[in-house]
Formats: C-alpha cells, structure tokens, sequence
C-alpha cells in the first residue's frame, strides 16, 4: 500500500521534470502561497489569541487547497486521528507547523513547532516559508503511511458477503479475489469522509478492476429471468415465457436494498474506467448489484422525504474540522438530496464530566486542577477558572469576598464579549459573510486582554456591529424561523434560553448576544478591572464545595471534593452537554443550510460537552 | 460546399455517437449528458446549415432541459451511479428491429426520392431572424401563439401533477417545467 | 448541395432509429423519455434540412422546427410531471412494474 | 489578432479580479499573489479522489473555462474588436452561459464526494430560480435594439444607455448574473460553510488552477455581457472605446466581488421564492414598459 496511487506518481513525476526546470520559481511561488488548515479550528486558534491571516497565511476551508497543517494547542487522540487523515488528503508538498503542543503519533514529524503565541507563530511562519523558499519540500511523494488510514480498508468476497478478511486474498469459498471496501464506520471521520485515502485508492481501484473481470468469468454462474424468476438456467440465453432475456442472479440479492440503493446514490464507487456497458457484475461494495431488482422492493422501506418522495439517504459528515461548525464538533447529518432526514452531533475533545481518578495521584492540588480545567476548555478557560476558584473557596469555607469581586465579574464579562465575538465570526463563516468575519475576529482579538479603558474605547465599535447586523440584508431573513425551538424545553441555558422569549430563532439569539455583548461592557464600566481569577490561598483543608457560573454558553455547575488541598473528585455539569442533545430535534427535516445554521446558533463549544 | 459538407457530416457522426452511447452506458449521468451532447451536436447542424438562429437555441434549451432530465434519472433509477450495471432494457431484440428498419426505410426515402435542385444559398442569419419573427407574428401567429399556451397549460399540469396534496411547496413541477 | 440534404437526411434518420430503439428497449420511463427525445431530434434535422435545401424563402419550415422543440419541452414538463407521481404513489417508474398501465 | 487581444484582455482582467479578491481577504494589496499561487498549484500535486467519473473529473473544469471564453468572444470591446459578431449574439451569450450548469453538475457528480454532488445539485435548483431573469431582461435589450446582434445592441444605446432606459431590466439581470457566476452571496453550489468548497472541494493542483481561472474569467464575462446589454458598451467620452468598454467591464466585476463581501449567503428556498414570486413577474413588467417606450417614443 504506497502512499500514492500510479496515477498520481505518473502525475507527479512529470511535475518533478518541471520542478526541475524551474524550481527556484516553483519553490518561490510555495513560499509566497501559504494556505493552512487549522486543526482543532479557526474559532480556537483565534481564542489562543492567533492572527493567522496576519502572518500571511491564507486559512483554507478544505484540506485540498492547503498546504500547511496548522496544529494549535494540545491534540486528543480522537482529533490526532482526524489530523492524520487531513493530512493524507492535503496534496503535496505538505507541511506540519504544531503550535504548543505535540506532534500526534500517527503524523510525521512536525516541520516547524513553535509556542501558543502570535510572535512565535509569524516566527514559525517565517521558518517556513525561508525552509519552502530553498526548496527543502520536494513534490516527490514521500511515503506517509498511517495506521488510521489502513484501518479503513477491509477485504470482502463479493459472492460471500459473509467472508471478510483484513489482508488482501482470495475467497475460501470460491477462490474469487477478495475486494478492498471501506470499514467505515467504526472509525472517526475526517472534514471529508468521502476519499479519506486517496493513498489507496488505486490500489484499491485496481481490485476493483481485477475483481470484474473475475466477476465475468465465475460470478456468472445462475441465469435468471428478470420477469419469472422460477426460471433458472446455467447459461444465458432468453426466458421460455416472455422471451426476455436472462441476467445473472447473485448470491444474497436480497439482503439489505436499502443499503444498496443507499450505496449507488451516493455513487459509492462506480468507476466505469474502461468498460462502459453494464454487462457485468460488481458484487464487491453492494448487494443485489444485478438482476433485475424491482424498484417498489427497492424504495418501499425507504422513508418519505419532506416532500413525500421515497428518496434514499446518504450519511454525511461534517466536522469535526470543518470551515461552518466549532472545530472538534462532529456533526453526523443523515442526507435526502438536500434535506436532513436525521442528525446527531457529537464532541471528540469533550471532557469527562466526573473526575474519581484522583485517589492515585497526589499532584492535582488547586491550582494544577484550575489549569487542568481551564486548559482543557480554550474557548473560555476564564469562566472555568473563575468556576473552579469559587468552588474551591467554597469548599475551603471562605466567605465570598468583596475585594476581587468585581475584577472576577470584569473578567468574566470581557470573555463573554469576546466569545460571542467568536461565535459572531463563526457565524460569518457559515454564512459565507466575510465581512462580519474579519471584523469579528479582529475585535475578539482586541477584547481578549483589553482593559477597562481599551473596553471603553472599543464600545462604539463593538455597538456599530450590532447595530450595522440588525440592518444587513438579507441576514434577518435567512436566519428568521431558523432553528426554532420550544420556549419550555427546559434544558435551555445562557443566551439560548434567554432568546427562547422572544422568537427562540436563530435570529433571536444573535439579537440576544448582540444585546449581551452590551450589557457586559455596561457591568464591565461599573465593575472593576478585569484580571484573571486568582485562587485565594486555601491551605489543606478539606470538603466539599459547589460553585455555578455564567459561563457565555449558559450556566455551567461544579460540585468537588477537596482533600488536604487537593481535589479528589469532581463533577462538571455544563449548557454545551445539555445543548448538544437538542441537535436531532433541531435539524430533523431540515434544509441542509437551514440545518448547520441551526446548530450554530447554538453556539456549541465541544470542548464544553462532558460525557 | 465541401466545407459546408464536412461540417455536417462531422457534427451528424457527433449527434449519432451521443445518441448511441446515451442506451449503451449504465450511468444515468453519463447517459443523460450524452444525450444532452448528442443535442447540441444536432444544434451545430443546424449551424452548419447555416440556421443560425434555430442552432443557438436549440444549443441553449437542451443544455438546461438535459441537466433536468440528468437530476431525475439520478431520482428515479435504483443504480444511478451504474455500478451495479443492471440491466434496465427488455424485448432488445424487437426494439432493434423496430429502430433499424425505422432508419432503414427512413434513409432509402431520402436516397431514391428525387428532391430536384437543392437551394445553393440562403440569407444570412440577421435577415433570417428577421423573417422568422415576421413569419410567427404574422402568418403563423395563431399557431405559434397555440403553441405558447400549451406550453403554459401543461406546466400548470405537469406542476398540479407532480406536487403532492399536503405541501403545495415542491419544486417539482417548476423543474419539470423548465 | 443535394449531397449535402441527403446527407442531413440519412443523419436525421439514424437519430431516429436509434430514438425508436431507445424507447421501445428502455424499462425506466425517463429512458424511454429520452429515446422520444432523440426521434423528435431526428425530425427537426429532416426538417431544417428540407428549408435549407429545398424551400429557404417559405419560413414556416423553421416555424415548425421552433413548434417542435416546443413540444419536446412539453413532453419533457409533462413526464417528468407523471413520473413525479407515479413515483409518489408507486415507488417506482420502472415500465416493467406499471402493470396498471397494460392494456 | 482580434482574439489575441479578447484573450489578453480577459486574462488581465481575471488576474485584476484575483488581486481583488486577496485584498478582501488578507487585507493586503499584493499584485504578484494570484501569479505565485497559481504558479504553486502547478507545483503541486493534483489528486485524483478515490473512485471518479473520470470523464466528468477532467473536463469539468475546462468546459468551464472554454464556455466563459465562448461567451466572451461574442461580445464587443469595439466595434471591430470582437471575435465573432454573430447575427444571433445576445442568444449565443446565453447559449454559453448555460453550460455553466453542465459544467458545475459534472463537477459535482465526477469526483465521487458528497460535498461536490449536493453542490452540483445545488446549483440545479438556483438555474431553476434565476435562468428566467437572464433571458428575460436581455429579451427586453434585444427589443430596443431591435435585433440580437451584440453590436446593434451597443449602438441602440449611443443616445441613452439601457441603465437609464430599463433600470428594471438591469437590477434583475445583474442579481441573475450573480447568480449564474454562484458568487457570494449565491454561492450555494461552492459554500464553504455549507458544503465544505461544494464543487470546489476535490479540486487540486493544476485542475484547482484551471477552475479558479475559470470562474474569475466568468465573472469578468458576465460583467462585459452586462456592460454590452446596459451600461453601452463601448460608449464614452475622450477615452477610445475599448478602454470605456474595459472600464466598464472591471467596474462591474469588481462590485459583484464586493457585494458578496458585505452580504450573507443568501437562503435557496428564499432565492427560489423571490424570483419566481417577484422577479419574473418585474421582468415581464419590464417587457412590457420597453414595448410601450419603443411604440410611443419615436
């Protein structure tokens, strides 16, 4: 299994011809042209505070128009797995830039590592592009190969279904190659699903090819009438009764239709390189694949679209690295054409809602825990901090006090401002609205680690957005009616909730953050400086203590166990975890547009989602 | 005249071509392209007999109506992608007669009748729209107007037709229509 | 220039065939569609080919081309229309399994 | 020598537009960029996904790029600077423009993606919405003009352009163009948002390059069919015609690029509503207002 296909070396080789001819161009050309995919996402590179536009980089909505994989902070291995596969689908010269974190085992090394910070990300660029400049990243296809990408592929018999095998053979049974297929679903999915390997396609393909022709020589072993299956032959020929003629019964016809169709719509994988007419069999991907099958057997089972059409559906992923949604939140859409039939999302760097785990190990005292939790969640690290300080003061018995009070609350507020900047400018994204895009991200850049008085001086700006979005054409009424739901469902929190008054749309909740946005930098006037919450010194003591925060999603609860100092268990309880499990309700029956708005406006932080 | 010919013939090879892949290939997307080929193939005949007019439009309404007719074979076959390569014809041996001798009769028509002399030239295009809109607005308007109507009638029908009683909302019918 | 007609001529007859053999062969009724597309393509060639060469002065030869495709946007917004709800109501446009519709 | 100087005016005009476009981006204005990137996607390797129509693969991209050239090279930078002044050349316009569509469906439906075929699928619907209003308002052109002859066209409007003769006409067309060109915000087939890049998605190396050249070369020759159809094409004083109509030309491609900028993606149900409850019913007005101008006006 070569890390790229004959047609892509044949490809490529030729490039290198040209490569050599103008190579210090080409190479030029790779240094000025850097596009970059972010993994976990953009929404969390910019919550790190990184501009990444402003080192030069284009940031690319898809693996295929980047070459550079960005990685920012710490990978889980779930999203290790999903940059591997990314990677494998960048087209080369690839380059791997890790910002603060480690290189996931199942990539190469990383061409340039650098620390979480804007000046050590242009640094890194700069590496880069002098590295891209001298032409160290030749177009050769460098053999990259990973165990996520070989996972995938699984060997079956196409006249037994029942025989699959891991490595390439022939069938026990009757001795017909075995034919390379996706396995698909136990395993995690990348911003692409549908060629997750280009790196073995071919090979793949030519199985394919080799298993046809196979096919038309032992596949063909019963002749059936597509009118009177009681008639049964050896040979071909033409049915006694209507004089139609025979074609070839298979093996397990019968099994599973609505796979069938569901395969050959989204056109699995016809490949008609080469032959054109349909004569023969392909068995290998889908059952029931020849004969004649009746299309009311076929499209009986298969549930009626919006518009009453018995249409057949095709499993969509998006995320967990995709341009529309919060990076690390994987959104499984079921698809009729352009409509949501069902949907789940799901989070692949959630963290556990529980913590017993402590017992053995002595180090997770206070402040390990605050930067534990804090790190783990980088779309407000603040709001949980600040949660984990209360909680442990509670525990500890301290009075809340009025000194810091009011730099906590500016602290919390100036991360609400920010975060739904953030969700502002993902909302841009979605929308295709660069604009708000830019402008959003630039003024959550600013807020981050803005002051009182640089606050004071950003509010016209932060005002004009909100009042320039009310009156964007066009915005009120794609979002109008959009992701509506029902004012008493209780598990509403944060702005979702206060939003469900008025309208519970998708518009409603921008016009809710919007006036959010505005309220905090009212508290922040009143309020104190903002400054990180600090733990006030709690010795060794012990208990137990519960804290509820406000975090800009919704209100997140903890309850821990404090002993001599150090935490013993805890457990987390957030809006995200509750919020996520509204999808299915959400997007059902949805336009496919409609359906992601939907999900966005519910600001999803996976890393919030505990399980 | 013999480039006239060679035009002609080439672009009558093309529209046969398309027209014979369209049945022969088991991808409802690749048959219903080479149709619409096949059509424009019979549109630059027309431009190649100099019926400028007729060959620009018949080239701009197949491309739409084709891409339709693509959408509702990926719709409406159980194996769009053609990987199955089911067979989706019957009584072959009857339908190849019927086409060939249809052809075969069609042919010797043209071959043994006597047309007299053919027309050496005709006017150029902008003289020919012009007299073309004088003829549907003049002589032939009525027909021309019956035409329209139909036309509306059966996208009113086809539309009633195709939407189901509960959403009066599909698309269906407009596409149908196109 | 008669050379050139009879050529047109044998290409519009072909056309046809080819179309009488896609309609009468074809299960799906969208194949079948296309076939009757193809015989209607046929005549409109027959047709330009005969103002062309025979009568360019009478321009009710291109009227009828123009009235033609007219009618193959027709019969395309009318089946599509029956296919819709055949489809709706069966689950299927497949001819084989339109016993309903046999004589 | 004619078509040498179309082609080199529209590739200028595709790599101006290119530059644009990185400005609204990155921000910076730097002319080199398009030239380096696309130099770098020749670089690169150019991927073939995992079981493609192949035919539809390849020749999506080129088929897109040859129709925008033919669209072009019926319409007048001059007037004797045009490729072919064809009698039917405000039908031929759209004849081109069609096979956008089969272009976009063939891209869609040959790299074997989910993305690219909801996308190529996508943009089926959006014909059905805004074909109409293209034909349409160039109908209500041709009948001042009094003829389908781009050039005719031109010089119908030497006293009074059709901007000022039928603003209905134009606003209608210049939406549809947007539409036909699936720019932002009718850029449902292409969302990157939504669909990931669509049709773009499976695209790379030198097919990516073929396919950004093409679109920007179809927006830069829908705005040259807009300034023909609208704004007189080569009209103008002190300055000789082709540099009126290039100027033109840029100007309108350049606010389409600009309009996407500022504006949300607009909804496909929403984009179906309005022009067929609105739009057709407006360009039949406008239709129907030529008509009485051109009967009562001497």
């Amino acid at each position: 299994m070569t890390s790229v296909s004959p047609i892509n070396t044949t490809g490529s080789r030729q490039r290198q011809a040209r490569f050599a001819r103008l190579q210090k161009w080409v190479s030029r050309a790779f240094a000025r042209d850097l596009s970059c995919l972010i993994v976990p996402g953009q929404d969390v590179a910019v919550a790190h505070g990184l501009n990444v536009s402003a080192t030069g980089m284009r940031v690319s909505a898809s693996p295929r128009d980047a070459n550079v994989l960005l990685i920012v902070g710490v990978l889980s291995e779930k999203m290790g797995e999903v940059a591997t596969v990314l990677y494998a689908q960048m087209p080369r010269p690839r380059t791997i830039v890790v910002l603060g974190g480690t290189t996931p085992s199942s990539l190469p090394g990383a061409d340039v590592s650098a620390g979480l910070s804007q000046e050590a990300l242009a640094d890194a660029v700069g590496r880069l592009k002098r590295a891209l400049a001298e032409g160290a990243f030749a177009v050769s296809p460098m053999d990259f190969d990973a165990s996520v990408l070989h996972a995938r592929i699984e060997y079956v018999c196409p006249m037994h279904p029942e025989v699959v095998e891991d490595e390439p053979g022939s069938c026990p049974k009757c001795g017909m190659d075995l034919v390379a297929r996706e396995a698909g679903e136990q395993t995690p999915e990348g911003g692409h699903d549908h060629e997750h390997h280009h790196d073995h396609d071919h090979s793949n393909e030519h199985s394919n090819e080799r298993q046809q022709e196979h096919a038309h020589e032992n596949a063909a072993t019963e002749y059936t009438c597509p009118m009177h299956p009681e008639i049964v032959r050896d040979e071909p020929g033409s049915c006694p009764k209507c004089g139609m003629d025979l074609v070839v019964r298979e093996d397990g016809e019968d099994e599973g239709h609505a796979e069938h169709e569901h395969s050959s719509h989204d056109h699995g994988e016809h490949d008609h390189s080469g032959h054109e007419h349909g004569g023969h069999d392909h068995g290998g991907h889908d059952h029931g694949a020849s004969g004649f099958m009746s299309m009311i057997e076929v499209t009986k089972d298969l549930p009626r679209s919006a518009d009453g059409l018995q249409m057949d559906w095709l499993e969509v992923p998006f995320g967990p690295v995709f341009p529309g949604l919060a990076g690390g939140l994987k959104l499984t859409l079921t698809l009729d054409g352009d409509g949501v039939t069902e949907g789940q999302a799901t989070s692949l760097v959630g963290l556990t809602s529980e913590g017993e785990n402590f017992e053995a190990s002595d180090e997770m005292d206070a402040e390990t825990f605050i930067g534990y939790l804090s790190a783990a969640i980088p779309l407000a690290p603040v709001s949980y901090r600040l949660l984990v300080c209360l909680a442990i003061e509670q525990a500890a018995g301290l009075e809340g006090d009025s000194a810091n009070a009011g730099a906590r609350t500016g602290a919390l507020e100036r991360e609400r401002i920010a975060s739904h900047l953030g969700w502002l400018a993902q909302l841009g994204r979605q929308l295709g609205f660069a604009w708000l895009t830019q402008r959003a991200a630039t003024l959550q850049l600013q807020v981050r680690e803005a002051n009182r008085d640089s606050l004071a001086a950003l509010e016209p700006a932060l005002r004009t957005l909100g009042t320039r979005l009310e009156r964007t054409p066009l915005l009120k009424s794609r979002l109008k009616g959009i992701g509506l739901l029902p004012t008493e469902s209780s598990d509403l929190r944060g702005p979702v909730a206060r939003a469900a008054d008025e309208g519970g749309d998708a518009w409603a909740r921008l016009r809710q953050r919007l006036a959010e946005i505005s309220a905090s930098l009212g508290l922040i006037k009143s309020g104190g400086e903002p400054a990180l919450p600090v733990l006030r010194d709690v010795g060794d003591v012990s208990g137990t203590g519960e804290a509820t925060v406000d975090t800009p999603r919704g209100e997140a609860r903890l309850s821990l166990k404090l002993e001599r100092g150090h935490v013993k268990s805890y457990k987390l309880d957030t809006a995200c975890s509750q919020h996520i499990g509204l999808v299915p309700k959400l997007v059902e029956g949805q336009e496919l547009g409609d359906a992601l708005l939907a999900v966005g406006s519910l600001d999803l932080s996976p890393w919030e989602v505990t399980s | 005249m013999y480039a006239q010919a060679f035009f002609v013939a080439v672009f009558g090879l093309a529209a046969i071509g398309f027209g014979v892949v369209v049945f022969r290939t088991s991808s409802m997307m690749r048959s219903a392209l080479a149709l619409l080929f096949s059509m424009t193939a019979v549109g630059c005949l027309f431009l190649a007999m100099q019926t400028e007019f007729l060959g620009v439009l018949q080239i701009m309404m197949m491309a739409t109506e084709m891409s339709i007719m693509a959408i509702f074979m990926v719709m409406f076959m159980m194996d769009p992608g053609g990987l199955g390569g089911m067979d989706m014809s019957h009584q072959k041996r009857f339908s190849i007669g019927a086409g060939v001798s249809a052809a075969v009769v069609a042919i010797a028509v043209a071959l043994l009748s006597d047309w007299g002399p053919a027309a050496e030239q005709v006017v150029d295009a902008q003289a020919q729209t012009r007299a073309l809109g004088m003829e549907l607005l003049g002589r032939s308007m009525m027909i021309f107007e019956t035409a329209g109507i139909t036309i509306l009638t059966a996208m009113i029908a086809a539309t009633a037709v195709a939407i189901p009683v509960k959403n009066l909302s599909s698309k269906d019918g407009k596409e149908a229509s196109e | 220039m008669t050379m050139i007609l009879i050529l047109a001529l044998v290409t519009g007859a072909i056309l046809f065939g080819i179309g009488v053999y896609g309609a009468l062969s074809q299960t799906n009724l969208v194949m079948i569609m296309m076939g009757v597309e193809l015989m209607l393509a046929g005549a409109m060639v027959n047709l330009v080919a005969f103002w062309r060469f025979l009568h360019p002065e009478a321009y009710s030869g291109q009227m009828f081309v123009l009235v033609v495709m007219t009618v193959m946007a027709l019969e395309m917004a009318v089946g599509f229309g029956v296919a819709i709800a055949r489809f709706r109501a069966k689950g299927s446009v497949e001819m084989e399994e339109a016993e309903d519709l046999k004589g | 020598m004619t078509v040498a100087i179309v082609l080199l005016a529209l590739l200028g005009s595709a790599w101006l537009l290119a530059v644009v476009e990185g400005w609204m981006a990155t921000g910076r204005l730097s002319p080199a960029a398009p030239l380096f990137r696309g130099l770098a996607h020749l670089g690169r390797e150019s991927i073939v996904p995992r079981s493609p129509d192949r035919v539809f693969f390849e020749a999506a991209p080129v088929l897109l790029l040859v129709v925008a050239v033919l669209g072009m090279a019926v319409l007048p930078l001059a007037p004797d600077l045009i490729i072919a002044d064809l009698g039917t050349g405000a039908l031929f316009v759209n004849a081109a423009l069609a096979y956008v569509l089969v272009a976009v469906i063939m891209a869609g439906w040959g790299p074997d993606g989910a993305y690219a075929m909801i996308g190529g699928w996508r943009f089926l619907g959006q014909l059905i919405a805004y074909s109409m209003l293209i034909v349409m308002p160039i109908t209500a052109v041709a009948m001042r003009a009094e003829s389908l002859v781009n050039t005719a066209i031109v010089g119908s409007q030497a006293g009074l352009w059709n901007i000022v003769y039928q603003p209905l006409g134009f606003v209608l067309f210049y939406i549809a163009a947007m539409a036909l060109a699936f720019r932002a915000p009718f850029d449902l087939p292409s969302a990157e948002g939504e669909l990931g890049g669509g049709v773009d998605a499976e695209y790379t190396g030198v097919r990516l390059a073929v396919l950004r050249l093409a679109r920007l070369t179809l927006v830069v020759t829908l705005a040259s069919a807009t300034t023909v159809f609208y704004l007189g094409g080569w009209h103008g004083p002190l300055l000789p015609p082709s540099a009126w109509s290039l100027i033109k030309t840029l100007a309108v491609a350049v606010s389409m690029l600009l309009v996407g900028h500022y504006l949300p993606r607009i909804r496909e149900a929403n984009l179906m509503r309005w022009c067929w409850v609105l739009g057709i019913p407006l360009a039949l007005l406008n239709i129907i207002i030529v008509g009485l101008l051109i009967l009562v006006v001497p």
